[in-house]
C-alpha cells in the first residue's frame, strides 16, 4: 500500500488490517481507515459519477460534506464513504454509473449534455404530442436518482434506539472552540453534553498538527465529566430540542443552554474544470495526510484565498509532495508558510487564482492567473502547471445552519466575504469558534471558554470570581478579533477557461446555468435555487452555497447582503430513515382476555387503538348462538368514566341533550353527546350508581375524548364533580342470548329474575366470587347482561361464563356476529352509521333531545334550530330486494345521482334476508318507501323500514 | 351502591371458584417462562428460572420486574405536585393538587382505602413495571422524554407524563430505582418494549423475588 | 426543441407599483398567479399579483404535489375533477411542460371501516365518471411491488382505493407556468410586496396599501391559503379558519422504484417518487395553530416510523431535507370561495392540505366571477355564507391525510 | 417534539405531551337565544391571530389538566401558562 511513513496523528493502526470488497474486488486497508482512504490507498481516483453528466469524480472534503464519494454499503445507498469507517467484510459498491465507474455509458449526456440539457430543459420540452408525454415521461424517470432502494423486505433488518438526554449545556462541534466551552462549562458545575460528527472530537487541530492539543483537550473535558459523543451529528435545532445521529442511536438531546461551535466549511473555487478528480479542498488533501497517512498527489498546484491554503502546500511539501505553485488570491500574503514555500522555490502568484482545470477523468494541469474583481486573467500573468493535484481553499463558510435554525440571522461579512451570526444571539444560544467567523487559534480557544461560562452563567452557576474572569476574557477577545488577517474574496467564478464550471457538484449546476437563469426572470436566490436545483442535492449547500450567491449577486447586480440564503432546514446530515424512525413497535391497547381470544383462534384486528376480536372463525354461527342460546363477547374497550359529586347529575344534564338528574339509582339510560353544532360525538349508556355518583359508558375509541371533552367543560364550569376515567380498570363482557339469564344466575346469589334485575337496571354483585357491576342492557337485542369487573378478574368472570355456559351452548362471538346483530336491532354505530355531519333528528333519535329541558345543554341551541329546519336526510333501515349484500359505502341513487349511503349491510342468517342502513332523502325516510342503491356498478332495490328487523317490540330484551 | 366492583380485594372465594387476581402482563410473562406463586389474592411472578441471573441484573445493569399487583389508590388529598412521600407504609404520589395516588402494598389496600375521601381504586387500572439497577436511568431514557438526572429527579420526584408513547407516571421509588405506571390495557405492549430496550444494556425481567 | 436554448423571459423585471389597478390579487402562490391567468384570457389585463415573498413561497412551493379528484361529496369531486381536467391540458396551454404524471393513487384501507369510507368514495366518484375503484391486496401489490403489503404487517392493507387518474407534478413549474402565462396575459407580478391593509369604503373595497405604497381597486383576490385570516381580518371579514403546518420531506435521490401514490391515513403518512428520484413522505397537521413554517422532531420520527412499516427497505436509505408549509384548514375540509359580505373582497381559502390540486379551477372560476359578476355553478356549494347557515360540505371522514 | 410547554401541576414537557383544545371560544351565556348568525359564528369562525393567542391545553399524557396558554403563533413561544382558576 501506497502509504507515508507514520504520521504522528495518524488513526490508522498499521498492525490490523480490514478488507472489504468494492465492485467485487478486494481492497485491504487498515483499521481505523475510511473506506474512502482504503479504496485510495488502492490507487483508486474516482469515486463515484455526477448526478446529471455522469462526470467522474474524485475525493474532495474527505469529511463527509460533499457529494463526490457516495457509494452503496452493504445496501445502505448514499453511504459517505470518505468518513464510513472500513469494515472487515463489507460490501461497497458504486452508484449512478452504468456499467461501471470507469466506463460510464451515460457519460454521453456530458459531451451533449452541456447543450443539451440546461437547467430547467424539461420543462421546455416534451409537451407535444400530448400522447407521448408519458413515454417521454418514463425516459426523463429512467435517469433519475443515486443510489438504489433495496428489495423489497418484510420488515426492518437494523435496530435503532432511542436515547433522551438532558442536559444543561449542549456544545456542537468538538474543535477547539467546542472543547474549551464544554470544559468551561463543566468546571463551572454544569452538566454538559459535546457532540462532534467527525470522528473524534479534536475538529481541525486533527488534521492540521494540533492533534496533540486535540486529544489534551478532549481527555481534560472527559476526565472533568463532559459526554463526548462522537462520531455524532446534530441533526437540527427544534426548539431547544438536538436529535443527534450517533450510529444506531438517535439521541434526543433536550438542554437549557446551547453552544454551536459547529466551524466552518471550506469552500470550493468556480473555474472550468474544478470538478476533475484531483481537485482537493486543502482541508481534504490535509486529512488524508495526517489521518491516514496518505499522500494526495505526486504534483500539486495549489490555489488559495486563505492562509490555511498555504499552511496545507507547507505540510504537503514536508511530506514529499512537490509544491509546483501557488496562486494566492490575496495580494499581500505573508507570514511564516509563505517565507517557507517561496524558500523552497515554489513560485507564488499573489492576487492570482487558478483560471482552469485540465483532464478528462483526471486532473492533468492547471492553469493559474492573476485575475481581476471578475475572474478575468490579466493578460500574460497566465501559468500552465502540470500537476495530478490541485489544492484548493476557497475560504470558509460558517456552519450556521443550526444556529439558523434557532432564528439566527446571519448577516453578510464584507471584510471576510462570509455571512456570519450576529454578536447578539438569541437567549440560551451561544457561538464560539470559527462558525462566528472568528480567525486564529487562540482567540478560537478563548472564545469557546467564554460561550462555555456564558452559558454556565445563565444557568446561575459560578460565583463574583468566576464573573471577573470572564469579564476579562471578553476583552482579551475583543483585542485578538482583529489581529488576524481576512482571506480574500475569491470571484464568482474565474474566466477563461473552457469548460463547465461548477457552482454545485450534486446537482451539475455550472455557473452559465445560474446567469441563464436569472435572464429567464429567476432573479431571486429562492427561485434560482428551484430552477436551477442549485443547492438541493445531497450536501444541502456547504459546498455550493456561498458560490452560488455569489454568483447571483454578480448577475442580478444586488449586494451579496440582498441576495441572502436560503433556508436551513434539517437533517444537517443525511440520516437513514431507521435512526429516525426509532424501534417499530406501534402501542396497542389489549384487553386482559386478549390471550383467551388467541388461545380461542379468534381473528383478531385492530378496532382504534385496540386489538380486539372480530369472530372465532364463524361469525354466522356466533350470531345464531347469541339468539338461540348464549354468547359472550368481550367489550373491555368500552370507554368508562366514573362521575361523581353533588353536582353530578347537573354535570351530566348541561352535557347530555336528554335528562339524567332524573335517573333513578340503579337505573340505566341511553346518552347520545353532541357538540354545540348539534352533532353527534359519542353515545353510551349512563348508570347511577347511587344519589352523586354515575357510572358513563362510552364508544371504544371516544372514551378519551370523552373524558377529555367532559373535563374541559368542567375546567369552565367548574361545578361539584369529579371525573375519572376507569376504562383500564375494568373489564367488560356481554352475556347475551335467551339463556344468558341462567348461565349467569349459576354464578351469583343475585335475584336474576326480571322482576328483580329488569331491562335498564343496574346491580352490583359478587359474580363467581368477584365483585361486579351488572348493567342489564341490550345492544345485540336479545336479553343480555353487560358485566363490568375489576380488569385483575376478567380472566377469572370469562372463565366462569364460559364454564357455567357450557352446558347452555355458550360461545364467544366477535366484533362482527356483533354489528349484525346490533343491526337487526337498528341500533347505531356512532362513527360507522353517523359521520362527522350527522345530528340526532337526522340520525332517527329525535326522542333522545329534551328541548324542553330548563337548563342549558350542550348543543341546545342548534338543535333548536335542526328541529325547526326539519328533516334534511334521514338514518334508515332498508331490506334489499336482490339477495345482494350492497358493499357498506354504496351510494343511494335519486335520477341516477348520488344523494346518500349505506352504512351498515348484512345478510342475517336469523332473518334470511339482506338487511342494512343507510342515509337517504328526507322524503324517503318513511317505511315502505322504495330506494335504489348503486353498488359496484350494479343497481339494487331495496325498502326503507324505520322499525327493527329483529323484535321490534323489544319482548326479547325485556324478556 | 359502592364501587367495590373497582377493588380485586374484594373478591369473596364462593364455592368453586376461586378468585384469582392477575396481572395484565402476566401473558408476557408466562411466555418468558415465568414461574408464578399466590399472594395476596394476586398470582406473582416470582422468576424466570435464573435467580443468579436476575439478581445480577439487577445489581449491575437492569432489572424489570412486573409490579402491577400494588394497591393503588386515588384519593382527595391534598398535596403539592412533583414530589411524592412515603409515609404509613405508602407511596404519596400527587395527581394534581387535590387528588393524590397513593400506593401500598396489595394487603395493605384494604385499610389504606378505608381511610381515605373520595376514592378510586385504580388497582388494576394501572398496571407497574418496576425498572432497577445502575442502568436504570438509561433504560428509561430510551422510552420517556422525562429528565431524570439525580438533580432533577431526586428519590420521591413522581413525573406524570408520556413513557413509550402512552400515559404514564413515574416515580423514583429509590437510588437506581423506578417504578413505571400506565393504564393496564398498555400493559402487555409497555412490558415488551421495555424488555425490548432492556436487552441491549444486558437487562432482563426478573421476578418479584429478585428485588423484593 | 428551440425553445431549449431559447433564453426568453419569464416574466418582465420587478417594476414600481401603479398607483390602481382593476383586480388586485393578494397572493403569489398558485391559485393567485392562476387567476391572473385566467383573468388575462378573459381580457382583463390590468392587474396585479401582490406577493410578500418570492412567487411560490408559500404552500405552492411545498406541496407533496398530489393531484387527484376522487373526493367524497358530490360538490368536491365535480370540482377536483374539473381541475384535473385542466391540469390535463397544462402544459400545452401554457407552453411549458408542468411534468403532470398520472401515475395513480392508492389510498390504503387497514380496516374494513376504512374500507367502507373508500367504497363510498369510490361509488361517488363513479357515478360522477371518476374512475376511481376499491381493490384488493393482490392488485395493490401489483401496483406497488416494493411495498410490504403481506398480512403480517403492523397494519395489513386490507384494500385500497385506487385511482389510476390521479398523481404529481412539479409544483413550481405550475407557479412558474401560470406566472408566465399571467404575464403574458398582462399581468404585473409583484414579489417582496407585503399588503398591510385593505381600504373600503359603503361596504366595498376601495383600495389596498402594501409596503410598497397603496393601491386603489375595486376588486381584491385573497389568495393568501395560510394567511387567508390575516387578509380577511383587514377587510373586517372574519373566516372560519385556523392555521397548522404540514411538513414534508425528502430523501437523498433513489433510482426510480415506486410509481404509484401512496397514501395511508390510518398510519399518517404518504409517499411517492418524484421524478427526480427522490422518496417524498409526508403526514398529518400539527393540531395546534401556528403561523410559523418550521417543522418538528416528532414529525421526522413519526413518519420515518411509518413511511417504514410500508416500505422496511429504505431503513437505509437518507433523509436530505425537511420542511414545514401553512396550511388553512376550514371545519368541513371543503374550500371557501367567491364573494364575501364585503363587496369586491373575493376569496380562495380553506385549502387545507389539498388546494395545489384546484389551482386550476379556482384560477378560472375566479375570474369568471370577477368577469361576469356571478358565481360560477362549480363553487356555488363553497361560500363562505355556507358557514352562517351550517350547510357544510364535509370532505371529513375522508380526510385525514388528504391531499 | 418541538416547543415545550409547562403543565401548571407538573411542570414542562415536549408539546407531544398535549392535546391542544384551540383558542379560548366563549360560548354564548347559558339561557341567552344566539340568533342563527351568532351561533355559527361561536360554532365555526376563529380568530386565528397571528399573534399572541390564549388557547386550552390539556396535559393528556400527564396529569390531565386543562390549562390556559398564552402563545404567540408566529413563533410558537409560550408566554404563560395558568389553570383556568388562576386565570387573570
Ligand atoms: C407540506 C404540504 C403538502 C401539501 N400537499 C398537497 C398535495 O399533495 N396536494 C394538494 O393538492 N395540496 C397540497 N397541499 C396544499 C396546497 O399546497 C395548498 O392548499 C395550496 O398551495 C394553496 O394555494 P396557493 O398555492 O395559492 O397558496 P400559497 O402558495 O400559500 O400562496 C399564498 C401566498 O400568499 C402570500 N401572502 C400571504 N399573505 C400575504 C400578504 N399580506 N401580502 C402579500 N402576499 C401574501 C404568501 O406569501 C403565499 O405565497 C400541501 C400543503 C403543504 C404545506
Ligand atoms: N486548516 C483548516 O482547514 C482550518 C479551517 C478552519 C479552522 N481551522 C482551525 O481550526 C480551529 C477551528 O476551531 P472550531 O472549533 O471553531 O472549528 P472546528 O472546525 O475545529 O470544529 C468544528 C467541529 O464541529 C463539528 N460539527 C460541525 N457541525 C456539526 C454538527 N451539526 N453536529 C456535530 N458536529 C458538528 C465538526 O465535525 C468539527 O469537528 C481553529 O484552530 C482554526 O484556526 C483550520
Ligand atoms: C415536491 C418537492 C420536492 C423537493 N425536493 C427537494 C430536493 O430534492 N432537495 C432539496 O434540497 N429540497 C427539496 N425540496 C424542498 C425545498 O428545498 C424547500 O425546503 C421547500 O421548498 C420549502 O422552502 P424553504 O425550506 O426554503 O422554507 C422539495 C420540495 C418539494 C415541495
Ligand atoms: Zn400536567
Amino acid at each position: 500500500m501506497n502509504r507515508l511513513p507514520p504520521q504522528p496523528g495518524e488513526r490508522i493502526d498499521r498492525a490490523r488490517q480490514v478488507s472489504f470488497s468494492f465492485d467485487g474486488r478486494r481492497v485491504r486497508g487498515y483499521e481505523g481507515d475510511t473506506v474512502a482512504s482504503a479504496l485510495f490507498a488502492s490507487g483508486r481516483r474516482v469515486f463515484s459519477r455526477s448526478f446529471k453528466y455522469h462526470r467522474p469524480r474524485g475525493l474532495l472534503c474527505c469529511a463527509g460534506q460533499c457529494p463526490n464519494c457516495l457509494v452503496t454499503v452493504d445496501g445502505a445507498p448514499g453511504v459517505r464513504a470518505c468518513t464510513e469507517p472500513a469494515r472487515e467484510g463489507m460490501r461497497v459498491e458504486h452508484q449512478n454509473a452504468l456499467p461501471s465507474l470507469r466506463w460510464d455509458l451515460m457519460r454521453a449526456v456530458d459531451q451533449l449534455g452541456g447543450r443539451l440539457m440546461p437547467a430547467g430543459f424539461y420543462y421546455k420540452t416534451f409537451m407535444w404530442p400530448r400522447r407521448l408525454w408519458p413515454l417521454y415521461e418514463r425516459v426523463l424517470r429512467g435517469a433519475a436518482g443515486l443510489g438504489r432502494a433495496p428489495a423489497p423486505q418484510q420488515e426492518r433488518g437494523r435496530r435503532s434506539d432511542y436515547r433522551r438526554r438532558h442536559a444543561d449545556v449542549l456544545v456542537v462541534g468538538g474543535g477547539p472552540a467546542g472543547l474549551s466551552a464544554a470544559l468551561q462549562a463543566r468546571r463551572l458545575g454544569a452538566d454538559v453534553v459535546l457532540v462532534d460528527e467527525g470522528p473524534e472530537p479534536g475538529g481541525h487541530l486533527l488534521v492540521t498538527g494540533a492533534h496533540e492539543r486535540a486529544r489534551t483537550l478532549a481527555t481534560q473535558a472527559r476526565e472533568a465529566g463532559v459526554e463526548l459523543l462522537a462520531p455524532a451529528a446534530a441533526l437540527g435545532y427544534f426548539d431547544g430540542l438536538v436529535p443527534v445521529w450517533q450510529g444506531d442511536t438517535l439521541h434526543q438531546v433536550r438542554a437549557a443552554q446551547h453552544v454551536t461551535a459547529t466551524g466552518a466549511i471550506e469552500q470550493p473555487l468556480v473555474f472550468a474544470g474544478n470538478d476533475l478528480p484531483g481537485v482537493m479542498l486543502s482541508g481534504g488533501a490535509r486529512r488524508l495526510a495526517a489521518l491516514y497517512a496518505l499522500p494526495p498527489g505526486g504534483t500539486a498546484a495549489v490555489a488559495t484565498v486563505t492562509e490555511e491554503g498555504l499552511e496545507a502546500a507547507v505540510a504537503l511539501l514536508e511530506l514529499g509532495v512537490r509544491i509546483a505553485a501557488v496562486a494566492d488570491l490575496r495580494r499581500a500574503p505573508g507570514g511564516a508558510a509563505l517565507e517557507r514555500l517561496e524558500a523552497e522555490g515554489v513560485p507564488v502568484l499573489r492576487g492570482g487564482t487558478v483560471v482552469c482545470a485540465e483532464g478528462r477523468n483526471a486532473l492533468r494541469g492547471v492553469t493559474l492567473a492573476r485575475v481581476d474583481e471578475h475572474g478575468r486573467p490579466h493578460a500574460g500573468s497566465e501559468l500552465r502547471v502540470p500537476c495530478d493535484l490541485l489544492i484548493v481553499s476557497g475560504g470558509f463558510a460558517p456552519a450556521g445552519s443550526l444556529l439558523a435554525q434557532a432564528g439566527v440571522k446571519a448577516g453578510y461579512d464584507e471584510a471576510s466575504g462570509a455571512f456570519l451570526p450576529p454578536a447578539a444571539l438569541p437567549p440560551g444560544t451561544y457561538a464560539a469558534g470559527t462558525v462566528t467567523g472568528l480567525r486564529g487559534a487562540e482567540a478560537i480557544e478563548l472564545s469557546g471558554r467564554v460561550a462555555g461560562a456564558e452559558a454556565a452563567h445563565a444557568l446561575g452557576l459560578g460565583d463574583a470570581a468566576s464573573r471577573e474572569r470572564l469579564e476579562q476574557d471578553r476583552s482579551r477577545l475583543d483585542g485578538l478579533r482583529s489581529a488576524v488577517p481576512e482571506p480574500a474574496v475569491p470571484p464568482p467564478s474565474a474566466a477563461g477557461g473552457k469548460g463547465k464550471c461548477f457552482a454545485c457538484l450534486c446537482e451539475d449546476v455550472t455557473a452559465e446555468e445560474i446567469r441563464h437563469s436569472v435572464e429567464e426572470g429567476f432573479d431571486s436566490i429562492e427561485l434560482s435555487k428551484r430552477y436551477t436545483t442549485v443547492t438541493m442535492g445531497p450536501c444541502q449547500g456547504r459546498m455550493c452555497q456561498l458560490p452560488s450567491v455569489r454568483l447571483m449577486a454578480r448577475e442580478t447586480g444586488q449586494p451579496l447582503a440582498d441576495v441572502g440564503l436560503t433556508t436551513a432546514r434539517p437533517p444537517w446530515s443525511a440520516v437513514p430513515l431507521g435512526v429516525l424512525a426509532g424501534r417499530p413497535s406501534e402501542p396497542a391497547k389489549r384487553s386482559p382476555l386478549h390471550h383467551r381470544h388467541r388461545e380461542a383462534g379468534a381473528r383478531i384486528k385492530w378496532a382504534g387503538d385496540w386489538r380486539r376480536p372480530y369472530d372465532y372463525g364463524d361469525p354466522h354461527a356466533e350470531a345464531m348462538a347469541v339468539h338461540e342460546a348464549v354468547g359472550v363477547i368481550d367489550v373491555s374497550p368500552l370507554g368508562k368514566l366514573l362521575v361523581e359529586g353533588p353536582d353530578a347529575g347537573a354535570f351530566l344534564d348541561r352535557l347530555y341533550p336528554n335528562r339524567l338528574s332524573t335517573l333513578e339509582p340503579g337505573r340505566i339510560r341511553y346518552g347520545v353527546l353532541g357538540s354545540d353544532a348539534g352533532r353527534i360525538m359519542d353515545d353510551g349508556t349512563v348508570a347511577r350508581l347511587g344519589e352523586q355518583s354515575f357510572y358513563v359508558t362510552t364508544t371504544s375509541s371516544g372514551a378519551g375524548a370523552v373524558e377529555e371533552w367532559f373535563s374541559w367543560w368542567q375546567a369552565d364550569w367548574r361545578m361539584e364533580v369529579r371525573v375519572t376515567n376507569v376504562t383500564h380498570a375494568l373489564a367488560a363482557v356481554n352475556l347475551a342470548g335467551p339463556r344468558s339469564r341462567e348461565v349467569l344466575a349459576g354464578l351469583t346469589s343475585l335475584d336474576c329474575s326480571s322482576d328483580a334485575l329488569g331491562y335498564l337496571d343496574a346491580r352490583q354483585a359478587h359474580v363467581a366470587g368477584v365483585p361486579c357491576l351488572i348493567l342489564r342492557i341490550g345492544f345485540v337485542g336479545e336479553l343480555g347482561y353487560e358485566i363490568h369487573v375489576s380488569s385483575a378478574f376478567g380472566e377469572h368472570l370469562w372463565d366462569a361464563l364460559l364454564e357455567a355456559g357450557s352446558g347452555h351452548g355458550i360461545r364467544p362471538f366477535g366484533l362482527e356476529p356483533q354489528r349484525l346483530l346490533r343491526l337487526q336491532k337498528l341500533h347505531v354505530i356512532v362513527g360507522q352509521d353517523t359521520d362527522t355531519e350527522s345530528n340526532p333528528y337526522d340520525a332517527a333519535m329525535p326522542w333522545i333531545v329534551k328541548l324542553d329541558k330548563e337548563e342549558d345543554f350542550i348543543g341546545r341551541w342548534a338543535l333548536e334550530q335542526t328541529a325547526e329546519r326539519g328533516l334534511q336526510t334521514g338514518l334508515v333501515g332498508f331490506r334489499a330486494r336482490d339477495g345482494v349484500v350492497p358493499a357498506e359505502g354504496a351510494a343511494v341513487l335519486v335520477d341516477g345521482a348520488p344523494a346518500g349511503r349505506v352504512t351498515s349491510s348484512r345478510f342475517s342468517p336469523r332473518l334470511g334476508e339482506v338487511i342494512g342502513m343507510a342515509w337517504v332523502p328526507a322524503e324517503m325516510a318513511g317505511d315502505g318507501a322504495e330506494i335504489t342503491i348503486s353498488d359496484n356498478g350494479r343497481t339494487l332495490a331495496a325498502t326503507v323500514t324505520t322499525t327493527p328487523f329483529y323484535d321490534p317490540q323489544g319482548a326479547r330484551l325485556r324478556s | 351502591m359502592s364501587l367495590d366492583f373497582l377493588s380485586p380485594d374484594r373478591a369473596l372465594p364462593a364455592g368453586a371458584h376461586e378468585p384469582v387476581a392477575r396481572s395484565p402482563i402476566e401473558p408476557c410473562l408466562r411466555r418468558a417462562g415465568a414461574r408464578f406463586e399466590l399472594r395476596g389474592g394476586w398470582s406473582v411472578a416470582t422468576g424466570f428460572g435464573d435467580p443468579e441471573a436476575e439478581a445480577r441484573a439487577a445489581r449491575s445493569s437492569v432489572a424489570v420486574s412486573d409490579r402491577s399487583a400494588l394497591g393503588k389508590l386515588e384519593a382527595t388529598e391534598p398535596m403539592e405536585p412533583g414530589t411524592a412521600v412515603h409515609a404509613e407504609g405508602a407511596w404519596w404520589c400527587p395527581l394534581t393538587r387535590e387528588r393524590t395516588l397513593v400506593l401500598c402494598p396489595t394487603d395493605a389496600t384494604a385499610g389504606v382505602r378505608e381511610r381515605l375521601a373520595g376514592v378510586v381504586d385504580l388497582t388494576s387500572g394501572l398496571a407497574a413495571v418496576g425498572v432497577e439497577g445502575p442502568l436504570a436511568r438509561d433504560l428509561l431514557a430510551r422510552l420517556t422524554a422525562l429528565d431524570l438526572r439525580p438533580g432533577s429527579a431526586p428519590v420521591g420526584a413522581f413525573r406524570p407524563g408520556s413513557v413509550a408513547r402512552v400515559p404514564a407516571m413515574l416515580l423514583h421509588e429509590a437510588e437506581d430505582r423506578f417504578l413505571v405506571l400506565f393504564g393496564s390495557a398498555h400493559a402487555q405492549y409497555v412490558w415488551e418494549v421495555a424488555c425490548d430496550a432492556a436487552e441491549p444494556l444486558g437487562g432482563t425481567p426478573v421476578g418479584a423475588a429478585a428485588h423484593a | 426543441m428551440r425553445d431549449l436554448f431559447r433564453r426568453r423571459r419569464m416574466w418582465r423585471p420587478r417594476s414600481e407599483l401603479k398607483p390602481s389597478y382593476d383586480v388586485v390579487i393578494v397572493g403569489g402562490g398558485s391559485h393567485g398567479l392562476a387567476a391572473a391567468y385566467y383573468l388575462g384570457k378573459r381580457g382583463i389585463k390590468d392587474v396585479a399579483v401582490l406577493e410578500q415573498g418570492y412567487i411560490g413561497s408559500g404552500a405552492a412551493g411545498r406541496n407533496t404535489t398530489i393531484l387527484r379528484s376522487n373526493y367524497k361529496t358530490p360538490e368536491g369531486a365535480r370540482f377536483y375533477d374539473a381541475s384535473l381536467e385542466l391540469y390535463d391540458g397544462l402544459s400545452l396551454d401554457l407552453g411549458y411542460n408542468v411534468l403532470f404524471s398520472r401515475r395513480g393513487h392508492l389510498t390504503l384501507a387497514h380496516s374494513d371501516r376504512a374500507a367502507a369510507v373508500m367504497q363510498e368514495r369510490a361509488e361517488v366518484n363513479r357515478l360522477l365518471g371518476i374512475d376511481s375503484r376499491v381493490i384488493g391486496p393482490e392488485e395493490i401489490k401489483r401496483l406497488a411491488p416494493a411495498m410490504h403489503v403481506g398480512p403480517d404487517a403492523v397494519h395489513p392493507i386490507e384494500a385500497a382505493l385506487y385511482h389510476p387518474p390521479g398523481g404529481v407534478i412539479r409544483h413550481d413549474a405550475v407557479v412558474w407556468g401560470f406566472a408566465r402565462g399571467a404575464d403574458r396575459g398582462g399581468a404585473e407580478i409583484h414579489p417582496y410586496t407585503k399588503v398591510t391593509g385593505i381600504e373600503r369604503s359603503n361596504g366595498a373595497v376601495s383600495g389596498v396599501r402594501t409596503t410598497r405604497g397603496d393601491i386603489a381597486t375595486r376588486t381584491v383576490l385573497n389568495c393568501t391559503a395560510g394567511w387567508s385570516t390575516t387578509v380577511a381580518d383587514m377587510a373586517g371579514v372574519a373566516l372560519p379558519i385556523t392555521t397548522h403546518i404540514l411538513q414534508a420531506f425528502v430523501t437523498e435521490p433513489l433510482k426510480p422504484f415506486l410509481d404509484a401514490v401512496i397514501v395511508s391515513s390510518q398510519m399518517h403518512v404518504y409517499i411517492s417518487q418524484t421524478d427526480r428520484g427522490e422518496v417524498l413522505i409526508g403526514a398529518e397537521i400539527e393540531p395546534w395553530t401556528t403561523y410559523r413554517q418550521t417543522g418538528t422532531l416528532n414529525f421526522l420520527q413519526e413518519s420515518c416510523r411509518h413511511a417504514l412499516e410500508l416500505f422496511p427497505q429504505l431503513e437505509t436509505s437518507r433523509m436530505l431535507r425537511s420542511w414545514a408549509g401553512l396550511c388553512d384548514i376550514s371545519p368541513d375540509y371543503s374550500p371557501i370561495l367567491g364573494e364575501t359580505e364585503v363587496a369586491g373582497f373575493h376569496l380562495s381559502a380553506g385549502w387545507g392540505t389539498y388546494g395545489f390540486k384546484a389551482a386550476p379551477i379556482v384560477g378560472s372560476t375566479l375570474a369568471e366571477l370577477v368577469d361576469t359578476g356571478r358565481t360560477p355553478q362549480l363553487i356555488e356549494p363553497f361560500r363562505l355564507e355556507r358557514f352562517y347557515e351550517d350547510r357544510l360540505v364535509s370532505e371529513l371522514g375522508a380526510a385525514a391525510v388528504s391531499h | 417534539m418541538s416547543f415545550v410547554l409547562a403543565c401548571p401541576v407538573c411542570g414542562t414537557r415536549e408539546v407531544t405531551d398535549f392535546r391542544y383544545g384551540g383558542e379560548l371560544n366563549p360560548r354564548p351565556a347559558a339561557g341567552s337565544a344566539p340568533s342563527p348568525r351568532e351561533l355559527n359564528a361561536y360554532n365555526y369562525f376563529r380568530r386565528n391571530v397571528a399573534g399572541v393567542q390564549r388557547e386550552w391545553w390539556n396535559h393528556r399524557s400527564g396529569c390531565r389538566s386543562w390549562f390556559v396558554a398564552e402563545r404567540d403563533t408566529r413563533t410558537n413561544e409560550v408566554l404563560s401558562t395558568a389553570l383556568p382558576e388562576a386565570r387573570p
